[in-house]
């Protein structure tokens, strides 16, 4: 892996952590923002893909696969949280015919 | 990387390029020939000798005809839809090793454009692509029939990528990478992967039609049900781009199987055969058979079209789940089993 | 000996992605260019065997496709977990084989759960 | 290890019974299977644990008495079932698979030895929920229970992602001990991201408990998800949140607890405000239940805020008694929305008169849960109080304090309908599943809470 | 023979009175009381009054804790345990021409309360008198509100709070004098050398004397007592005041002062400042009560006062007096309780201006109300004189001024406990009073108990004195030593 490690080195670190944070904190805004449900479903997604982006930098800098190996369970995880929570948002939709999470007020917060 | 090999790189480039596409057009041609020939009828005979001007002539036509873009579609991405197919279509080539690498002077030449490490999922990765252009086109389109259309190309597609996931694990546990490149110059001479895997290279074959849309399992565009399924509303270029990319998808499904179970561009007896063709000719040679074993592929496609009739939808599905997912999970386990015994 | 990938291994992937790019906006442009256009209003509706439009395409549809997509997603991401797995197959030997065989078992349980509750019917 | 393997076996099991129609099978086949899960791990006691697997899990004390607890509360609540899901849909034993697959990830929370397993355990344990919560298909509440549960759970996970990567990459591994160790041998030169990587696992920790001010998904799911699965989330998955975070924090960061400390000192009281106030306006008994729970969820911090050799036993004493209490305060509002269909406390009043038996363990149960001595809940609070005085966090314990104090009305709310609000009323049929379980709850309370002694100072 | 039996068989007698049937409950919740006075007795007739503890029982309850099961009675805890026993039997007795419906959960309340106040004035470890403190108010929380008046459910609840705030604080500052033992025990006497300093101290002093001021009711925190009072059913009322406000008076002085002297000595001023505020304040009220059982729930607060009184002033005499009144009060505000119980079932009214010349037409009656209305305005020869003379004794050797405002509550309580006799009692009868029918065998027999232990303790209070004494003595002098000791 040695000539990987110094290609992927010749970026500083700081500049994968400093990507990852802007992407994570857009799917922060994403979620937070958004008032669409399946819009909101994604800036998870996207949080969860800079938490890999980054996990895999810092894997190759320490030289340790256990991070990928991570990131693996990040995306299995991941499609198993795809899999129930599309199932919810077409289970709303069915029964509101809207996927605004503006209707989900019917419950006070 | 100097920048002639930047420039050598960008000639294959662009000679696979063209070659994909006019092996595309000439496919269109070789279809129609090839179901006039089934079906006892001439076929396209006008265009030029034997008709064979024929894919030019289709080719203007395309060029000169009104571009429509309905009312109700989403203009952005009725465009993007077509312009997505024929993409994802062109750039899956480029893992694909065509030959062994070509010495000219003290110059290398590898006949591939890139040998990643990661071939096999680039391809993957790339044919999952595919299925956004006809989603994103049959659903732009505003059209019921489109979208149905869209929404089975969709389903079939995902449906049978599982299945063709699992039949290449088994070849993954028998070539141990996922270089494209390494697993050609494995099968030297005759040790074709077919031979060791032959359930697996069977499921890949069904998988291949099934993420082609090619008949028997071309539901999405399925004429007698949905008029023209999810290109329904598609004119002009924008409907070339959605046919060519089928016949281009068939061209790199054909190269991937070819490469990945029938030796790709070995032979037997190649090293003999290299030796006496030299340094330059010998691995062209290798490229010709396996462009020969491509077009044996083609036909076979061409052929299943114009004999077996087109699956039920749940007939469809019932074969992709519930017989291949079975099936190459066993050939797994089989493989597994066989290679651990005899090691 | 494993093959080395490099960043600009994948160079020439770009480089390909440019030239599809390329020929695909050129000839857009061509067509649009030198393509008649006499627009009617008839012609802009939406194809249906010409008989009035009713109502919006993009209406609900069976749940049986949404069944598919996200059953492909579980799936093929459990297939994820086997491909470095298969590559390395030979490495990690009999113990190996047999842990994955008890991921293969639990995931083909999951399998014929699914298909005997008839998420896969199609009626 | 064995523990694990049987509730992750069990609820496929139940699955191929569910898919041969084998209905009556089903709750004593997973009791059995509890029962057998329970008795495995009881066995590890004292086994002097190493960590197994590459060093993923480690089922030592703290994990077993952990695992008990949820397996017990989650053998209560299934006894409470009975008949429960018949009523919302025919797929029954994908129910008690999911509540199992459910348990099973809270057995990865109690005993995982990794930050990887944790966060397979949280997901496992979540994803389950997830559909729990929106079991009841076409009442809406359940639905938008369930979508805001997942949001959020989803955005949570989030942060806990991040914070765990930012660890991985200052620290250079998973493994609690390779965290540690980092931590202790150079203090002085821990990377800024370690520590935001541990404010951002207090984040998402805090959504998952639901502590404040991350709390605000708790009592819409709360209410909105069918009693029975409320149950479940308030106590074994509290219960398991909890020992989650006290297990990370105590393992790896309990030498920087300076830094943390104050921001979760405020997260405490910031809860207990927050959850005791709420409820305090609520007419709605589950509803109350919910910031009740969140106001738990506060004290319960006071065990990590207070880090020390004894956090594990109070967090396990409190939990405990929580979880039982809790487990009455649910099963008597199945039965009582059953007769009047509604959550509100006017359908408790009278309830003394007609269902004696009944309104005496409610009432053990909102003793306990507000704290009086003689139950469970007061041992709980006193070892609370207890870590967190030995802390000299004196002004922490009077705010909880006045807390405590401030949770004697809604509490007793309950009991003031249930014994001086008359009301002509029918008789609630308690079943008598529902009797051995509230009766085997109180009866649990109180031999707690005069003799704490029997569970407490096992960690 | 130790004193757990004495805690445990209320508990069980609790429990056993649950299985009788509501008409017989009341027989047999009579029966355990009485045999726990006689248990009571058998201690006092073994016990040797110096200074130690007796019937000790210590058991390891959690030991990861250093808590201990640890109970024992010396003086002052047998006057407490003593004016227990006696005054559970007798508001029992005084119960019989009630019918509470559900009669046994009401009995099985009383004496599952008794093992809470038995707990209290016998525990020997911090956690155990928590405990007990707690099991006293949770049976009398629901006594008073299931069986008492209109407002009951406002004003328990009220009561219940206040209570409650104030003994959680105390807990905090249980916990934090566990903290600070040498030994990491909740022992009663690891407590007195926690060794704190005086800032400390006066910490401690507050968690603790919140409770108990709450619990007294000490001036300001008396205003749940009235309404409480007046809600409760008559039996809730007894309890309450006759046995339920001296725990907060044990508590000072067992738990209190020897605890935190430093931070005692530091507020001793203000509290003594506050009690005599409280005689003040509700001798005034009392003044202007209509109603009969609000003017003896005054008159209690303002009796209160002067025994805390005492016993800030921390001299011997002082406590001793406290000792002494804390029974004698028991016994006269039952009595008062009692008397205004069968007035007001009687004639269903409690207003003292509709009453008048009862002494006409129920003579038994109106001598033993006499008898309890001087005991309370302590006449010599009659209880309440010994203990008030004491106490008061006690507040003059602190401060002159504070014993001259204390002792106007004898004139007080004099001027308006007579008067309400009188307006009760003489005079004319009116249409109301016209049919007061004299006393019953079971009232009487408790109005004679009462009344002899009135006069009984009056003529002979050393009897009394006697059993406390070295045990106060020997408090008085540790703490007192310990103040010494911090001058230097």
């Amino acid at each position: 892996m040695g000539s990987l490690t110094n290609t992927i080195q010749a970026v500083p670190l700081n500049h994968y952590i400093l990507l990852s944070t802007i992407i994570f904190s857009i799917g922060v805004m994403g979620v937070l923002l958004r008032r669409n449900a399946i819009v909101i479903f994604m800036s998870v997604e996207l949080m969860l893909n800079s938490v890999n982006l980054l996990l895999t930098a810092f894997s190759v800098y320490r030289g340790d696969a256990s991070g990928q190996v991570f990131v693996f369970f990040i995306m299995a995880l991941a499609a198993a949280e795809v899999a129930v929570g599309l199932a919810i948002i077409v289970m709303i939709y069915r029964n509101t015919n809207s996927i605004d999470i503006n209707v989900l007020n019917r419950l006070k917060w | 990387m100097e920048l002639a090999d930047i420039a050598i790189k960008f000639g294959l480039i662009i000679v696979i390029f063209l070659i994909s596409l006019v092996i595309a057009m000439y496919s269109t041609y070789a279809e129609r020939k090839i179901a006039a020939f089934f079906q006892d009828r001439v076929g396209p005979n006008r265009a030029g000798p034997f008709g064979i001007l024929q894919p030019m002539a289709d080719g203007a036509k395309m060029f000169l005809k009104e571009e429509i873009i309905p009312a109700n579609a989403t203009g952005f991405l009725f465009i993007v839809g077509p312009s997505l197919a024929i993409m994802t279509a062109c750039i899956g080539s480029a893992v694909i090793p065509w030959g062994q690498s070509v010495t000219i002077g003290d110059r290398v030449i590898p006949l591939q454009v890139t040998d990643i490490n990661v071939g096999i999922l680039y391809i993957f990765g790339v044919v999952s692509l595919g299925v956004y252009g006809v989603m994103i086109g049959g659903w732009a389109s505003n059209n019921k029939y489109s979208l149905l259309g869209a929404i089975r190309a969709a389903s079939q597609n995902i449906s049978y990528e599982i299945s063709m996931g699992l039949s290449i694990i088994a070849l993954l546990m028998v070539t141990g990478t996922l270089s494209l490149g390494e697993i050609a110059q494995q099968q030297h001479g005759w040790h074709w992967n077919v031979l060791y895997q032959p359930l697996g290279f069977l499921l890949f074959i069904v998988c291949a039609f099934a993420e082609t849309n090619r008949t028997p399992f071309d539901l999405p565009e399925c004429e007698t049900e949905l008029v023209g399924g999810y290109h329904t509303e598609y004119s002009s270029m924008k409907l070339g781009f959605y046919l060519f990319a089928e016949y281009i998808n068939m061209f790199i499904s054909s190269a991937v199987m070819a490469t990945l179970y029938w030796g790709g561009y070995n032979y037997p007896g190649m090293d003999f055969m290299g030796n006496l063709l030299g340094p330059v000719w010998g691995p062209l040679f290798g490229t010709f058979v396996l462009f020969m074993k491509i077009f044996a592929f083609i036909f076979f496609f061409m052929w299943v079209r114009w004999t077996i009739p087109r699956f039920r939808y749940d007939q469809l599905m019932d074969l992709g789940w519930k017989v291949l997912i079975p099936l190459a999970i066993a050939n797994i386990v089989l493989t597994g089993i066989v290679i651990t015994l005899l090691k | 000996m494993e093959l080395q990938s490099l960043p600009v291994n994948y160079l020439p992937i770009i480089f390909q992605m440019l030239v599809a790019l390329g020929f695909v906006i050129t000839t857009m442009f061509v067509t649009h260019k030198i393509g008649p256009k006499r627009v009617t209003g008839d012609k802009l509706t939406p194809f249906e065997s010409g008989i009035e439009v009713i109502g919006n395409a993009r209406t609900p549809m069976s749940i049986k496709y949404f069944l598919v997509a996200i059953l492909f997603v579980l799936f093929d991401v459990e297939v994820i977990f086997m491909y470095p797995w298969a590559v390395n197959f030979r490495d990690l030997g009999k113990d190996g084989m047999i842990e994955m065989f008890i991921f293969i078992g639990t995931l083909l349980l999951g399998f014929i759960y699914i298909i005997k509750k008839g998420a896969l019917d199609w009626d | 290890m064995t523990t694990l393997i049987i509730i992750s076996v069990l609820p496929i099991v139940l699955l191929y019974l569910g898919l041969y129609k084998a209905q009556k099978a089903l709750l004593p086949v997973t009791l059995i299977g509890l029962l057998a899960a329970l008795v495995t791990a009881v066995m590890q006691w004292n086994s002097n644990a190493q960590p197994i697997y590459h060093g993923m899990m480690l089922f030592n004390n703290f994990s077993v008495a952990f695992s008990v607890v949820s397996i017990i509360s989650t053998m209560l609540i299934l006894l409470l079932s009975k008949g429960y899901f018949e009523k919302i849909s025919k797929h029954v034993a994908e129910y008690y698979a999911i509540i199992l697959f459910s348990l099973a990830g809270i057995i990865v929370m109690v005993s995982y030895h990794n930050l990887t397993m944790l966060f397979i355990g949280i997901e496992i344990m979540s994803v389950s929920l997830y559909i729990l919560a929106g079991i009841r298909k076409n009442d809406f509440a359940s639905n938008e229970a369930a979508l805001k549960y997942f949001l959020m759970g989803a955005f949570s996970t989030g942060f806990l992602l991040f914070g765990i990567t930012l660890i991985y990459g200052s620290a250079g591994s998973f493994d609690l001990d390779a965290i540690r160790d980092f931590v202790v041998t150079y203090p002085r030169n821990i990377d800024p991201i370690f520590y935001i990587g541990v404010l951002l696992i207090i984040v998402g920790l805090c959504f998952k408990v639901g502590a404040a001010p991350f709390h605000f998904w708790t009592p819409d799911v709360y209410e909105g998800a069918p009693s029975l699965i409320t149950a479940f989330m308030s106590t074994v998955v509290k219960t398991a949140g909890f020992a989650a975070f006290l297990r990370l924090f105590s393992a790896c960061f309990i030498t920087i607890a300076d830094f943390w400390t104050p921001v979760l000192l405020a997260v405490t009281v910031l809860t207990l405000f927050i959850g005791n106030i709420t409820a305090l306006y609520q007419q709605n008994f589950k509803r109350m239940l919910a910031f009740s729970s969140i106001s738990h969820a506060g004290y319960l911090l006071f065990a990590i805020v207070a880090l020390g050799a004894a956090s594990a036993n109070s967090v396990f004493v409190y939990a405990t008694a929580y979880s039982i209490a809790s487990i009455i305060a649910f099963g008597a509002l199945i039965l009582v929305r059953q007769q009047t269909g509604s959550d509100n406390f006017e359908g408790f009043n009278g309830l003394a008169k007609s269902n004696p038996f009944l309104a005496f363990v409610i009432t053990i149960s909102m003793l306990s849960l507000a704290g009086i001595p003689l139950t469970a809940g007061f041992i709980g609070k006193f070892y609370m109080f207890s870590g967190a005085l030995s802390q000299y966090k004196v002004w922490l314990v009077i705010i909880a304090v006045v807390n405590a104090i401030i949770s004697i009305f809604y509490y007793f709310r309950v009991i003031i309908a249930m014994y001086f609000r008359d009301e002509e009323r029918a008789v609630v049929i308690v079943p008598a599943y529902y009797k051995f379980v509230l009766g085997f709850s109180a009866l649990a309370t109180i031999i707690i809470g005069i003799y704490p002694s029997f569970i407490s100072g096992l960690i | 023979m130790t004193v757990s039996i004495l805690l445990f068989l209320p508990i069980l007698a609790a429990l056993l009175v649950l299985l009788f049937k509501n008409e017989t409950a009341k027989h047999a919740a009579l029966f355990f009381a009485v045999a726990e006075l006689g248990i009571a007795l058998y201690f006092l007739s073994g016990f040797v009054p110096d200074a130690s503890f007796q019937y000790v029982i210590d058991l390891p309850w959690i030991q990861d804790f250093g808590i201990y099961f640890n109970a024992g009675i010396d003086g002052i805890s047998m006057v407490m345990v003593l004016l227990t026993t006696i005054l559970v039997p007798l508001i029992i007795l005084s119960t019989y021409q009630h019918t509470y419906k559900n009669a046994r959960a009401f009995y099985a309340l009383i004496l599952f309360m008794q093992a809470g106040l038995l707990t209290v004035f016998t525990a020997l470890d911090g956690f155990l008198f928590y405990v007990g403190w707690e099991a006293a108010l949770i049976p009398i929380y629901f006594i008073c509100a299931l069986w008492g008046g209109q407002n009951r459910i406002r004003v328990t609840i009220k009561f219940f709070i206040y209570t409650f705030a104030g003994s959680l604080f105390m807990l905090v500052g249980i916990i934090y004098l566990y903290l600070q033992t040498p030994g990491k025990l909740y022992d009663l006497h690891e407590f007195y050398n926690a060794g704190l300093d005086a800032a400390h101290q006066s910490w401690v002093f507050w968690a603790f004397f919140l409770a108990f001021a709450i619990k007294m009711p000490l001036f300001p925190f008396h205003t749940w007592q009235p309404d409480t009072y007046t809600e409760a059913p008559a039996a809730g009322t007894m309890l309450l005041s006759g046995i339920m406000l001296k725990m907060g008076i044990y508590g000072v002085i067992r738990w209190l002062i020897p605890n935190a002297p430093l931070g005692f000595l530091q507020w001793q001023n203000l509290a003594i400042i506050l009690s005599t505020i409280g005689i003040i304040y509700a001798s005034l009220i009392a003044f202007n009560q209509k109603d009969g059982k609000r003017l003896v729930a005054y008159s209690s607060i303002a009796h209160v006062g002067l025994i805390s009184a005492g016993i800030f002033a921390w001299s011997v005499q002082g406590v001793q007096g406290a000792m002494i009144q804390m029974l004698s009060h028991g016994i006269n505000v039952v009595g008062m309780f009692f008397i205004w119980d069968i007035i007001s079932r009687r004639l269903n009214t409690r207003e003292i201006s509709q009453l008048g010349g009862i002494a006409k037409v129920a003579p038994n009656f109106s001598i033993a109300f006499l008898i309890i209305v001087l005991g309370t305005v302590a006449l010599p020869l009659t209880n309440g004189f010994v203990g008030e003379f004491l106490l008061l004794k006690g507040v003059f050797s602190y401060n002159i001024w504070f014993a001259a405002v204390a002792g106007l509550t004898i004139i007080f309580g004099a001027v308006y406990m007579l008067r309400m006799y009188k307006n009760v009692m003489q005079g004319e009868t009116n249409q109301l009073t016209a049919i007061f029918a004299d006393i019953t065998a079971s009232e009487k027999l408790v109005l004679g108990i009462i009344c002899v232990l009135i006069i009984g303790i009056g003529v002979y209070p050393q009897a009394i004195l006697h059993i406390s004494e070295a045990s106060v003595v020997k408090l008085v002098r540790s703490v007192n030593q310990n103040f010494a000791n911090s001058k230097f």
